[in-house]
């Protein structure tokens, strides 16, 4: 039989839209940054506070810093968090470091909350040597097993039921963690967003689904990605507990995701959220917003800039104080710029990390391969500026390429 | 030992996997407390608990991103598809993701654990979508591992060395065989080696590659060549990704020529790549053609499909005319 | 900007899991067949009813028939409609003639509604030379561009999507007609289901999606394929209009079918069409069910039969009587009976049709592998009884395989 | 005439499709009023409206699902997807539905009309995930036509033929050229064949098959190998499926030795298909081993992307050895 429960029988046709099952969003505090009416301060504590705030600082600086360079040509690519530090870094706080973290590609802001180091930042948007990735994927595709932070895969979407599989193993193992998996709107579009959440919510793993709701994917807004009130009313097609928050109220995220959390990890609960904010920046390095969104639209969005209405909040409870403020920047940016000098200038990977990983042990036609490149290199040394110089042979600089 | 049939020997398998490491969870549709459309995981749900053997919802996407999240985060699962026609849903989870999980990740992650098994083949009157051979989809991907056994006791050798390999492994079972092929089946916990092919018998003039369910069509062929004198040397290459190419080369370097044999089409299928490889290492000791006795570049077909199939007269035709080029 | 609306902000946290959006259940006729207080009668004409009726009894039979031909070993495989003959047929009488439809694989009562022949069932099921797929697919896998309906394809789901840009081409040529694509609740787990519900309410096309929800999927309870309360909820995550009719009812599924193609055709709004029925039959030939549910729940569905239903409301009419039944059941059962024997006899398919249609014109590669084939077949007639007798060559009667 | 690079000649191609059909339907991820992350489908909404060219949801299953049912029903839609590496989650909806349409519905249906367009290849430091070459997951995939254009005017020709030929086309784009490559197009509706190779040049000691980006290569390559004396003949094969066998075989039969490239990983990828196919027709003419110029067996680099490449000079030290063999 289809379902336990019996429905009501009606003998009137009617055919519903679901437009009356309207989802309000949870916010706390209000556009500048004074809490609602009502609302009880403090949400949070001293030091997570401040870890938060510190950790949207620096991913704006890290953005800011970044793109400049890869618009001097420094760097093949970027990708900024810009608008969304609340929405990813609020999440991040509210669970326990050691949670999984299954992110899209804007979440730096979640790295950068659970420690990741500027260097590490830096080898990986560069690809050298100390790359986590190992030179293999473009620049931000970060990863740490240490901070349970997965490396990212560039197919959006494909991290969505992956999370509902590592939760159900984190269930199985019965050791208190949960998984978060970030996506955009525009990622809920894919096939594999019904099958996480229809599957987390039959196998009834501890998961949270959080949706960043930018409002564009690349160019793409969202009454063009669906026709409903957001992503959020899915939610009931599996019976899934869900809640909508204002994405760039960082107070609202993490209360929303605490819960979330508590739901997931006490009852096995799948939770989807879905945080409404805004893309500030363009989509990537390679994208000009400019052809697709008007400007007085982003200017409408940057009067709610989340890390201007976290820090009211902060200085209004003398928590932070402007010239603290200028004072981590100055930090930030000092060590952003160093950590990228030291960062390109390192050696690319070895050569062997072109066969390697491939297998957990490198198969024989592997080795054959990488013997005939090496001949290959040996005998062209100048075409090959980076496997020469990874074969320890000397070569005139590399001609800019990314 | 025991007598066993091909899907005895995989339910064992299982069995023996989930006995020996409890991290081992086997999943697909219908896998649960009815044991599969096939039964090859009955009562696996009874001895282990729902929460180790359960149905998923009918969601290939699904399962296979679930495996891979569930493999990443240190379990082993085996996912099973109903038939590898319905494999193409997973695609991208599979090629996009599973096989590059350990590379792109610069091994900080892996799926090591997964293995996803699939019932593959034609000669079951299935028409276009419960007869094809998938494999070359996935041999052209790197981080991948490919497996497909012969009978019931490599079945579960095989089985249980993809399940405890520390890379993913694709498992394709030939269907036709598994009430067909029945053999002595050792009840105890063995595995057989991944990547290397196996010598089926020597012989001085030809060689035959296949695996699967060709190999009883080479075995038949091999009869009838034998009859009229000319000496066959039989590899089953068991695992097609990464393959046994020293195995072949030597056999091909002795018999001066080769036919290998699949069932899925042609054009682009892996018979391509293995004649491609021969005929550069061994350009110098090929006395005829590589000759390849696949299926059609078509679709499966139903009514006709012992004309569609590479069977043991064609092959036995592939290796007259081999021997008299 | 993600939606044009505003949804109401709370400073509340409450999550919510859609418990309560419960949609009720559209019925018109109650499990005895005696239309419900206050339903007024007649809903059909007495043409249509009668059409619809007769197409019902007839997939009956059929269905009957061929299942026991499949046990004595003449078919090599059957799929039943049983049980789900009001939801599939009472849906296509709702449309016009020249809708399209397309199918999961057990809705050949819409076949038969729309006066498929006997003898078109049977050359396809026994793929001989006039089978409508030239003997390529398995049995049930019917199709006929003259009755507009699409030939069948065995993986799930992947119809629904195609119904969408089927539907989008209707709209565009503006020649008044929609699109019906009927599926289980399980296939309505796959990743195309929800690309198709989303794209069709974001490009507005005249697609009605009818769910079948029999409470299986092979083995697979419907408890172990959602959570949710069925497969309906789902059309508020894209604002989708949406109902819920008893499928054994057909005046109902009529009814919802009716105003669903008003709304496709007329305004261009999608419809979820849930049908709550069950799968009487087992899933095929090839599948028992008694490994996996009870004979007192078949029982209790039993009690429910569309046919029954509506035979009593049809009598209660005098649009019906048990002689003409009687009349009716005996030329149907002899029908497929002596079409069956005619459809066993004929020959197999020619042997080209192995390599044609794989493109608009055969290619040189193609015609070299059938001529390298019927040299062979030449060679071994005996071991290819179909391929040499496609060929005219006389051979041994075939051993049975099928 | 115009100048026009490979991007302004499939603009110019759509836009001529476009015109002369209405049949033809554009869209895909952010192909609407943006015309495209690439521009290919830059003001063609404008000309042709919302209902011709539009932007899709985020879900390439859904693209192709609802493309395949448009040209059931008798539109002629040309689907983008974004980049090739993203084509897989519409895998299924490509090789289970696309391809066999009209095979399994024994001509009733087709999906004839369909073109499915995405850019590939690497070169243009993309990693993973922006630079595969995925032809050979589909020429693998009998009912498919795979197209790849090696400049603008080839591009223009071959995509309106793509679009009006009666058979489901996938259309790679070497995206490494779309702004790269420059040349003079004709702005007339003009077509090329489809299924013919083009004999770029004509030579007699060894032939070099390639197509998309590889042309550039083997030009490059050859220019070397022709300062050294050796004559080249060069093959761009257009179109991979159905490929151009017989002047292939022309050409390897008068020259004796075959170089043939691709950027994906050799292990399954066209090259060996090709290889195959010739060793067996040209066996009595073979002088040295068909070499095949890949990819590693790896998923696609970034850091190291130039050393992975299969390029000029990896092509040129395989012509001296096969030269030298
Ligand atoms: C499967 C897949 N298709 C297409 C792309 C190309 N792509 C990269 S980002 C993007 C838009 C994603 O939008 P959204 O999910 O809303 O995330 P946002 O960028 O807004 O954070 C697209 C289409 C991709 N990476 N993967
Ligand atoms: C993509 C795909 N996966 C798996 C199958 C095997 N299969 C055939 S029918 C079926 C169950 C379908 O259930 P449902 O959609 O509820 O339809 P019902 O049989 O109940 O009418 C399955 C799993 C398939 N045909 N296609
Ligand atoms: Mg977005
Ligand atoms: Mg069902």
């Amino acid at each position: 039989m289809s379902s336990t429960k019996t429905p009501t029988i009606v003998h009137e046709l009617a055919l519903l839209d679901g437009d009356e099952y309207r989802l309000p969003t949870f916010a706390l505090l209000d556009p500048q940054g004074m809490l609602y009416p009502g609302v009880e301060s403090p949400l949070l504590d001293y030091d997570k506070a401040r870890r938060i705030y510190r950790a949207m600082l620096f991913t704006r600086v890290l953005d800011e810093r970044m793109m400049a360079a890869q618009r001097q040509g420094r760097l093949s690519f970027y990708l900024q968090c810009t608008g969304e530090e609340a929405a990813v870094i609020g999440a991040t706080a509210a669970l326990d470091d050691g949670d999984m973290i299954m992110a899209q590609y804007r979440e730096q802001g979640a790295l950068a909350y659970r420690g990741f180091s500027t260097d590490a930042f830096m080898n990986q948007l560069f690809g050298n040597d100390r790359d986590c990735d190992k030179g293999r994927q473009m620049p931000i595709h970060y990863g740490s097993a240490e901070l349970h932070y997965m490396t990212i895969s560039s197919p959006v979407a494909t991290q969505i039921p992956q999370a509902a599989g590592y939760a159900y193993g984190q269930k199985l193992a019965n050791d208190g963690h949960c998984t978060i998996t970030f996506f955009g709107e525009g990622a809920a579009s894919e096939g594999d967003f019904h099958a996480a959440l229809n599957m987390a919510t039959v196998h009834q793993v501890p998961v949270i689904f959080f949706c960043r709701n930018n409002g564009y994917a690349i160019s793409t807004p969202a009454v063009e990605q669906y026709a409903a009130d957001g992503v959020a009313p899915r939610a009931f097609g599996y019976k899934m507990h869900v809640i909508r928050v204002d994405g760039n109220d960082v107070l609202a995220v993490h209360e929303a995701t605490r819960e979330a959390r508590r739901l997931a990890v006490e009852q096995h609960h799948p939770v989807l959220i879905e945080a409404m904010t805004y893309r500030l920046a363009a989509h990537s390095s390679s994208d000009d917003p400019s052809g697709y969104r008007s400007r007085k639209e982003e200017e409408a969005w940057r009067e709610k800039d989340p890390i201007r209405r976290m820090k009211r909040w902060l200085i209004d409870l003398s928590w932070w104080s402007e010239d603290e403020e200028s004072e981590w920047l100055e930090t930030y940016r000092h060590d952003v710029l160093e950590s990228m000098k030291r960062a390109e200038k390192r050696p690319p990977p070895p050569l062997e990390t072109l066969i390697t990983d491939v297998y957990d042990e490198v198969t024989p036609r592997l080795t054959e391969q990488l013997e005939s490149l090496e001949a290959h290199i040996r005998r062209y040394p100048e075409n090959y500026p980076r496997g020469a110089r990874a074969l320890g042979i000397d070569v005139p600089d590399e001609r800019g390429e990314g | 030992m025991a007598t066993m049939n091909m899907l005895q020997a995989i339910n064992n398998a299982l069995d023996t996997a989930m006995a020996t490491d409890d991290r081992v969870v086997c999943f697909g549709e219908d896998v649960g407390s009815f044991g599969g459309v096939f039964r090859a995981t009955s009562h696996l749900q009874e001895r282990y608990g729902k929460a180790r053997c359960f149905n998923t919802p009918l969601v290939e996407q699904g399962i296979v991103g679930f495996a891979n999240g569930l493999a990443a985060q240190g379990a082993i699962p085996v996912a099973e598809i109903q038939f590898a026609d319905y494999i193409f849903p997973a695609f991208d989870q599979i090629v996009s993701e599973t096989a590059k999980f350990r590379y792109r990740s610069g091994n900080l992650f892996n799926v090591g654990g997964l293995t996803i098994r699939a019932p593959y083949g034609g000669g079951i009157s299935g028409g276009l979508y419960h007869s094809q051979s998938p494999e070359a989809y996935f041999t052209h991907t790197p981080g991948l591992k490919v497996v497909v056994p012969r009978d019931p006791h490599q079945a579960k050798g095989l089985l249980l060395a993809a399940i405890r390999d520390a890379n993913p492994v694709l498992f394709f079972e030939p269907k036709r065989l598994y009430r067909a092929s029945t053999g002595e089946v050792s009840e105890a916990d063995y595995q057989l080696p991944l990547g290397s092919a196996d010598v089926l018998k020597t012989g001085d003039d030809i060689t035959l590659v296949g695996w699967g369910a060709q190999m009883t069509m080479i075995e038949a062929a091999v009869e009838f060549a034998e009859e009229q004198g000319i000496s066959c040397e039989i590899i089953d290459l068991r695992t097609l990704m990464p393959w046994d190419v020293a195995t072949v080369v030597e056999s091909v370097v002795k018999t001066g020529r080769l036919v290998v044999t699949h069932e899925a089409p042609l054009t682009g299928g892996f018979a391509g790549e293995i004649a491609a490889t021969i005929q550069e290492r061994c350009f110098l000791y090929l006395e005829s053609p590589i000759a390849r006795v696949t299926g059609l570049d078509t679709p499966f077909p139903l009514t006709l499909e012992k004309e569609y199939m590479p069977d043991q007269w064609k092959l036995f035709e592939a290796i007259k005319a081999s021997i008299e080029f």
